[in-house]
């Protein structure tokens, strides 16, 4: 029997966001890991064994590409800090309870944005970047604040409309790369124009600090730390972060307690997008890519930030390391097809890494629900360590 | 050449485009209506494409290709299911890990190895194929295509008319009620899944053996997203979701046969236009009523 | 202890190492081993699939070639984003490669590595279509599109010309730049014998779609198109067969495919940067391969890019080669036939 | 479907009971929720299972039915040991149950409902003309191919009714079945129950709080106690005093007692000829000032359907009123919208003779207004957060400083609080999920009287509240009115009601039918108030 509720349901979002934050529980997790993580490597030797390549030699050039040297680690930082830039957007929304999967488009909306300033606005000096940076976040967050648009005026949801809302995002980029009049590259003599942008001024880009062969940190990094810092104290230290969570937990109590519902979660994807777009700015202007738009340079940074902020369940000081382990994964990946494995295979070589990282802990979780037998205890008793580290 | 038999020409064209997406969209729209937002469809048309073009290969024989185009479908909807309704791995993470490995995994296999080419046979059904205008389009055709005939009316059947339809239904919509009524929720969408992957893997299967007759790395080039879009487009119903693959092939078709008719069109348009289209008619008609209410949610016992 | 073993390590390697930096500056210009490292390794990079059976595959075909047979490692990357192919070219650099050869001019962003002290002592092979400056440490190997295509048009003239026929087509992937001019130059070449031929242009959108390229194929076909130029990647193979079996003439998009019965070209059209690569590794081998140096390469002159009839038709190839041997010679100005037939 | 007849030859012997349980325990964590439990069901007999919120009703039943696995203790059908793993194994088993919760799919037709967990061929047509036959030979009149979605809650307790007899089960459980039915549905049930007992020899299980339905109703009765079966008799050798003592442990006040159990004279509704006594206007005891709460010519329309139509009523400060009705009437969605979450669709509140704008979120507390809502867990407290944060919810600037909330202040308003309100809790940062029922709804009470309110709203305040914690709550609401703060107690509970209001409202369909004073309040003019005889 069902009482007919006038209230609105609890969204979808905090179920997912339930789902999102598969359970810690001590010791298991960590070694379920690392078993799934060497089943993984086990499976990916096979695999390259079968093309004539050697595992352990491979396995080196993991490590070698990403963290034998300063070199490594800088290659290593460089892929992190747009990772990570996306992974605390995501984190963002998933607390608010509404799921972003856009991210992927999201990035490319914001190097486009920036792109756009950067060619187009004839500014010398620091403010250019900084103008960039400020251009590609807003862009994306308003891409994605169409999403949060859509929900509320249509009931659109949200995991649908971000996802189509990617495909819209790759033809936009395709479309404004490919338009002389927008931001195709300028034609030198008679010589086929790509599909591209020109490279961007030397004060569109990020700075590095340190030099080559020794460790460099690019600014780029320093932004994504900088935002996982202040949106993690953002989160769990200030009113606005403790109507998020409440709105994510539950929606009906936070609109109870007088949270404007639709303005928050609206921000809430808003920033998330803002911060994909950043990691969009910084794929552009940061050595990682090749300083112009490229219809494919988001490079799956945007589902890979989705995937960081998942491992980190969604705790952006927490992402800092899952980044990068994504990072590591890139960088070793891009140097392991160095060494002449097919870099198909360390497409699929990365991809089972991902779920050693991914399925363990829901394994152990499953796991310990089945032991302790009774089925529906298992989501009540756990909820509790739940709540407790995200609100600690 | 006459009017007539441009369109002609158009429509068979439009209709081998339409195959595959239809195929896999009748896998795709039971596997949403028992609540599986199935991300992983495009790892299922390439692997089954791989798959059946190896086996015909090996076999020499387009149709063995066929069945393991299915088989290979089945196979990623199984790890699918269990993954996301066993182990409970997020839906979207399991799909878009699922099509990076499909898409490394036969992208490299591709490079050690090499096919012969297969095609399964044309069907030419006497007196009907010579009707004027449809008549060619509709009835001389690879014979898997008539496998449509059989495939759109079981898949609705099974939807709206069959018990374990009722009970997808019904997982797609509260599976916490499902399950307390006896329903195992979970085993139901796994299910799902599979017969996903069938009709996905036929659809890659058809792609590869029926229209190309080979593979090439990526062969199925998004189209696991375009029959995503065709699902929301169709607003979770049968008709008018293979209404929205028959749209998509059909502006494609025309996409790729008006320049030879003296026409173009702006190709970025068109490529997004299945977003857009699904996008525009999630907001015009108020879709969300129809919308499987538990749509890409886990389902755990004992939570809410 | 462990002090001591670190030691004699390091004392081990010092001289060794200034072995090497002796090496390099003679190897730069004396011999194939640049780096002085004792053995030879090639790097190629490619934008796109390097098993497509055509343009990309003929790079690193030559180059596995020419290295199993000087015994020297190649290592090979394919389909590297463009947006990476700084990176890649820095991991190839941290393999000791003392070639790096880029596979097509859309990875140009890879060559600011050149100038980073990884890829010290690398010699770096670059092909292009004319807007890479050259730097001190690249050599530079640059052929004119126009001249091929236009050679391919001229040539697709000439066998609509035979048939008595004034249809001829295109399909390519996307709608870009370089498939753009393409479209142009075969354009002007087949207007250059048949000034009232028209030409039907299909972009599918995809180099790789098979099904596609397939369905365009198809609608030129049904409008009665005799010859047809599948300008595709991976996409090739499917369309030409269909062609094939309607009985269409098809250009290869790059490579010499005259031996290949399945599907079967009418026409190759050679401009493949593997074509253009096996000369430079030859160089290479000796020790001559300079860096900071363009190599032009000239339609009707060098041995590519070139344009060959698969059938015989003595004819149509006397007539074919002395348009290549006019191009040659310049008497005529290809851009400028280009510009006036092309649009 | 077999025949009663057929059925009844089936079961005989009576001597076996349908179902028997034995030393069935269960533990969740440290709760032990089934301790030991030994039950027996005989067939033709309606069993009455009584216990507090909390004492393992729930759990014995969703063992019974495999939804949750028992960690020790047999089952036995007649005279076979049977394991039940899922929900499946109960049906073959021919265990049927009625659920609170979670049963109907709102999207699926009447029929498709039905037939939903059998198995075979769906047969449309012979299903429709099964839940017609059901719903005739039971009296349950229903629309079989109407949408769930579209039905009233009576209609769809009907349809969890006629599922579960279609599917003739010999034993039938039946979790707390009257909570939303009028008093005449009530009544309709029973009898329903009474004819599957008596003429169809079946077993059925009867969960109910209500001590004036399980004395009018079972045969059997049996008391739970923290898991433990406390007290068994026939329900003809006891009395409504002597098992509210069993289920509590301790002799009870008469008052909290008629109102924690639900002791309402099941006796049908009011003879409908007689006209009802006019009942003059609202008299406030002394005619105070300005209304602290006027509800003025509210309606809302949920779905096309008017929920709420030109609801008026005025609370003076110190007042307690009472607003009485069956559930279902619109009570709810009045809490609904005093709490912000729903919008009237014309009408106003006034607070202290202010309109209040209702779109603007948190107007109305900050407008002065604190409220309890019916259901805690959905609108009044965050399972998930602590207790901390759950008494600070609605004053988080409070406890705010330079832009960060500061853990201190917050602890130390909720230490104060949670001294005050007696909140026992693990500690102040363990989640209100950790909570006992009791303590949740202190947690919220807490909350809402420490911002100081003018106007308390208490919807169902006692609802799953233990006796003790019931006195406790009826003490704080007096204090709080007697503090001068304006109390609107909406309540199902007619001892409640009477227990604590000075005035009572009685609402009907959306609309207040009357307004009595306490003292002139009876069962008998509310009762027909209720059914919405007087207008
Ligand atoms: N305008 C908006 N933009 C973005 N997110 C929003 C918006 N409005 C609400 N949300 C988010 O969606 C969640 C659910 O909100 P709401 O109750 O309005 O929708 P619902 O009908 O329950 O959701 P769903 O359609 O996902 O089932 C909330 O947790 C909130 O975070
Ligand atoms: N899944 C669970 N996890 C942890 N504790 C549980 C769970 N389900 C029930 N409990 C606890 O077991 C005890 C018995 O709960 P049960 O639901 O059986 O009570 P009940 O008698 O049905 O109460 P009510 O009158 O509220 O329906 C309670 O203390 C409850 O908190
Ligand atoms: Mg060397
Ligand atoms: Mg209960």
């Amino acid at each position: 029997m069902t009482a007919p509720s006038t209230g609105a349901p609890p969204g979808t979002g905090r179920r997912l966001l339930g789902l999102l934050t598969p359970r810690p529980y001590g010791w298991q997790t960590p070694v379920a890991t690392a078993v799934g993580v060497v089943v993984a490597l086990a499976l990916s030797s096979a695999l390259i064994t079968l093309t004539g390549g050697s595992p352990s030699a491979s396995v080196q050039a993991l490590f070698q590409g990403s963290m034998a040297d300063w070199t490594a680690w800088s290659s290593t930082l460089l892929y992190a800090a747009p990772l990570l830039l996306v992974a605390v957007g995501a984190c963002v929304s998933a607390r608010s309870g509404s799921f972003n999967i856009g991210q992927e488009g999201q990035v490319l909306i914001g190097a486009l944005a920036a792109a756009w300033v950067g060619l187009r606005l004839a500014i010398n000096g620091p403010a250019l970047i900084v103008i960039m940076l400020l251009a590609a976040a807003l862009a994306a967050g308003a891409w994605a604040g169409l999403s949060s648009l859509m929900h509320r005026l249509r009931g659109v949801n949200v995991v649908v409309s971000t996802m189509l809302m990617t495909f819209v995002a790759q033809q936009v980029v395709a479309y404004a790369v490919n338009m002389p009049w927008l931001l195709q590259e300028s034609r030198v003599g008679n010589a086929p124009v790509s599909p591209q942008s020109n490279p961007l001024p030397p004060s569109g880009l990020l700075g590095s600090f340190g030099e080559y062969p020794g460790l460099q940190i690019n600014g780029g990094l320093i932004l994504a730390v900088a935002a996982a810092v202040v949106i993690a104290v953002a989160i769990t230290r200030t009113p606005w972060g403790f109507r998020l969570t409440m709105l994510g937990r539950n929606p009906l109590a936070a609109k109870h307690a007088g949270v404007r519902v639709n303005a928050l979660g609206g921000a809430a994807l808003a920033i998330s997008g803002a911060l994909a777009g950043l990691a969009g700015a910084v794929l552009l202007a940061s050595p990682v890519g090749v300083n112009r738009l490229q219809p494919g340079m988001a490079m799956n940074i945007g589902w890979d930030g989705l995937l960081v902020a998942l491992v980190a369940r969604n705790r952006p000081l927490a992402a800092m390391p899952v980044a990068l382990l994504f990072g590591v994964l890139r960088s070793g990946g891009g140097f392991l097809a160095a060494t002449g494995v097919p870099s198909f295979l360390v497409d699929v070589v990365k991809a089972l890494l991902v779920l050693a990282f991914v399925a363990p802990p829901v394994v152990v979780a499953l796991a310990r629900r089945r032991r302790s037998g009774g089925r529906t205890a298992g989501a009540r008793q756990e909820a509790a360590p739940v709540a407790e580290e995200a609100i600690a | 050449m006459s009017a007539a038999d441009n369109i002609s020409t158009i429509l068979s064209s439009g209709i081998r485009l339409t195959v595959p997406l239809a195929f896999a969209a009748c896998g795709e729209y039971l596997a949403e209506r028992a609540g599986t937002m199935n991300i992983s469809l495009e790892a299922m048309m390439l692997g089954a494409a791989f798959g059946s073009v190896a086996t015909a290969s090996a076999t020499g024989s387009a149709t063995a290709g066929l069945v393991a185009g299915v088989l290979i479908g089945l196979l990623i909807g199984l790890v699918h299911g269990n993954l996301a309704h066993r182990l409970e791995v997020n839906t979207f993470v399991v799909g878009l890990v699922l099509n990076a490995l499909v898409l490394g995994l036969t992208s490299y296999l591709i490079t050690i190895s090499s096919f012969d080419s297969h095609q399964v046979s044309q069907v030419s059904v006497p007196w009907l194929r010579d009707i004027p205008l449809i008549g060619h389009p509709l009835f001389v055709e690879r014979w898997p295509v008539y496998l449509l005939l059989l495939v759109v009316p079981l898949t609705w059947w099974l939807v709206e008319r069959s018990r374990w339809g009722l009970e997808l239904r019904a997982v797609g919509e509260q599976p916490q009620a499902a399950d307390v009524t006896g329903i195992r929720v979970n085993l139901r969408r796994r299910q799902a899944l599979l017969w996903c992957g069938a009709l996905a893997g036929l659809g890659g299967a058809y792609l590869a053996v029926g229209e190309v007759g080979s593979f090439n790395q990526n062969m199925t080039a998004g189209r696991g997203y375009i029959v995503i879009a065709a699902v929301i487009f169709g607003a979770w119903r049968l008709g008018r979701t293979l209404l929205g693959c028959v749209l998509f092939g059909l502006a494609d078709a025309m996409r790729l046969a008006l320049p030879a008719l003296g026409l173009t069109m702006n190709s970025q348009l068109l490529v997004v236009a299945p977003y857009l289209l699904a996008l525009v008619a999630m907001l015009v008609f108020t879709t969300r009523n129809r919308e499987p209410k538990s749509l890409g949610q886990p389902f755990v016992r004992g939570s809410t | 202890l462990t002090g001591c073993a670190s030691n004699d390590a390091t004392a081990v390697k010092a001289p060794a190492a200034a072995g090497d930096s002796t090496a390099d500056a003679g190897g730069q210009a004396g011999q194939p081993d640049v780096n002085g490292d004792g053995k030879v390794v090639i790097g190629v990079l490619s934008p796109g699939d390097i098993n497509d059976g055509g343009y990309y595959q003929s790079f690193v075909d030559t180059a596995e070639k020419f290295a199993t047979s000087q015994g020297w490692t190649l290592i090979k990357r394919g389909s590297v984003n463009t947006s990476d192919a700084l990176n890649a070219a820095r991991a190839l650099c941290q393999q000791k490669v003392d070639l790096i050869a880029l596979g097509a001019s859309e990875l140009r962003d890879a060559i600011p590595a050149s100038e980073e002290p990884v890829c010290g002592n690398t010699a770096w092979y670059v092909p292009s279509s004319d807007n890479i400056p050259q730097t001190p440490k690249i050599m530079l190997s640059v052929d004119d599109a126009n001249q091929s295509l236009l050679a391919a048009g001229y040539a697709a003239g000439l066998l609509l010309e035979e048939r008595g026929d004034k249809k001829a087509g295109f399909i390519t992937g996307p709608e870009v730049d370089f498939t753009q001019s393409a479209v142009r130059a075969y354009r002007a070449g087949i207007r250059l014998v048949l000034p009232d031929a028209t030409v039907v242009t299909t972009f599918t959108g995809d180099l790789n779609d098979s099904a596609k390229a397939k369905e365009a194929m198809q609608a030129q076909i049904s409008q009665g198109v005799k010859v047809v130029y599948p300008y595709l990647g991976g996409a090739t193979n499917a369309a030409t067969e269909l062609a094939n079996s309607a009985g269409v003439y098809t250009l290869t998009p790059g490579t010499d495919q005259c031996a290949s019965t399945k599907p079967k070209f009418d026409v190759s059209v050679m401009f493949s940067p593997g074509d253009y690569f096996a000369s430079a590794l030859e160089s290479f081998a000796e020790g001559k391969l300079q860096m900071g140096v363009k190599k032009v390469w000239q339609l009707g002159v060098d041995p590519y890019p070139t344009v060959k009839l698969c059938g015989d038709k003595p004819e149509v190839k006397k007539k074919l080669d002395a348009f290549m041997a006019d191009v040659g010679a310049k008497k005529f100005d290809p851009a400028a036939e280009v510009k006036r037939l092309g649009s | 479907m077999t025949t009663v007849d057929e059925r009844a030859r089936e079961l005989t012997p009576p001597s076996t009971p349908a179902l028997r349980l034995r030393g069935i325990s269960k533990r969740y964590g440290p709760v032990v929720a089934s301790d030991n439990v030994d039950l027996d069901v005989n067939h033709g007999e309606i069993h009455g299972l009584l216990g507090e919120n909390g004492a393992g009703k729930s759990t014995l039943m969703k063992i019974l039915l495999g939804l949750v696995q028992r960690d020790s203790g047999t089952i036995m059908r007649g005279d076979t040991l049977v394991d039940v793993h899922d929900p499946q194994d109960a049906v073959a088993l021919g265990i049927g149950m009625v659920h609170q919760h979670f049963s109907l799919i709102d999207a699926l037709t009447v029929w498709e409902n039905v037939i939903l967990g059998d198995t075979g061929r769906i047969d449309r047509a012979a299903a429709c003309r099964q839940v017609e036959e059901v719903s005739r030979r039971y009296g349950l009149p229903i629309d079989p191919t109407a949408r769930v979605e579209r039905l009233s809650a009576g209609e769809r307790q009907r349809v969890e009714l006629i599922k579960c007899l279609r599917r003739d089960p010999s034993v039938l459980i039946l979790d707390e079945p009257t909570s939303v039915l009028t008093q005449a549905e009530s009544a309709e049930l029973f009898t329903v129950l009474r004819h599957v007992v008596r003429a169809e020899n079946r077993a059925v299980i009867l969960i109910s709080h209500k001590l004036a339905e399980i004395t009018a109703a079972t045969d059997q009765v049996t008391v739970l106690r923290k898991g433990k079966v406390v007290f068994h008799s026939a329900t003809s050798e006891t009395t409504p005093p002597e098992l509210a003592r069993q289920m509590v442990g301790r002799d009870v006040s008469l008052r909290a007692e008629g109102a924690a159990l639900g002791m309402l004279p099941v006796d049908g509704p009011a003879p409908s000829g007689e006209p009802p006594a006019e009942t003059p206007p609202e008299t406030p005891a002394e005619p105070a000032a300005a209304p602290a709460l006027r509800l003025r010519d509210l309606t809302v329309v949920i779905d096309g359907v008017t929920v709420l139509s030109d609801l008026s009523l005025d609370v003076a400060p110190g007042e307690i009123v009472g607003l009485y009705g069956v559930e279902g009437n619109g009570q709810s969605t009045l809490g609904d919208l005093l709490s912000g979450l729903v919008l009237p669709s014309s009408g106003a509140v006034e607070l202290a003779g202010r309109p209040v704008e209702l779109e603007r979120p948190g107007a109305l507390h900050r407008a002065g207004l604190g409220i309890i809502p019916e259901d805690r867990h959905s609108s009044g407290v965050v399972l998930d957060m602590s207790v901390a944060e759950n008494l600070v919810m609605k004053s988080i600037g409070d406890v705010s400083g330079r832009g960060f909330v500061s853990r201190r202040k917050m602890h130390a308003v909720a230490r104060h609080l949670a001294a005050e309100f007696n909140i026992v809790a693990p500690s102040l940062d363990a989640p209100v999920r950790s909570l006992s029922g009791g303590n949740q709804q202190r947690v919220v009470l807490a909350r809402e009287l420490s911002a100081g309110p003018g106007v308390l709203v208490a919807a169902q305040p006692t609802h799953g509240l233990d006796v003790g914690a019931i006195e406790d709550m009826y003490q704080r609401l007096r204090d709080a009115a007697s503090g001068g703060v304006a109390v609107l107690l909406i309540s199902t509970e007619l001892e409640e009601v009477m227990a604590l209001a000075s005035r009572i409202a009685v609402i009907c369909s959306g609309r207040i039918t009357g307004v009595l004073p306490a003292a002139e309040a009876t069962a008998e003019r509310l009762g027909m108030l209720v059914g919405g005889v007087a207008a």
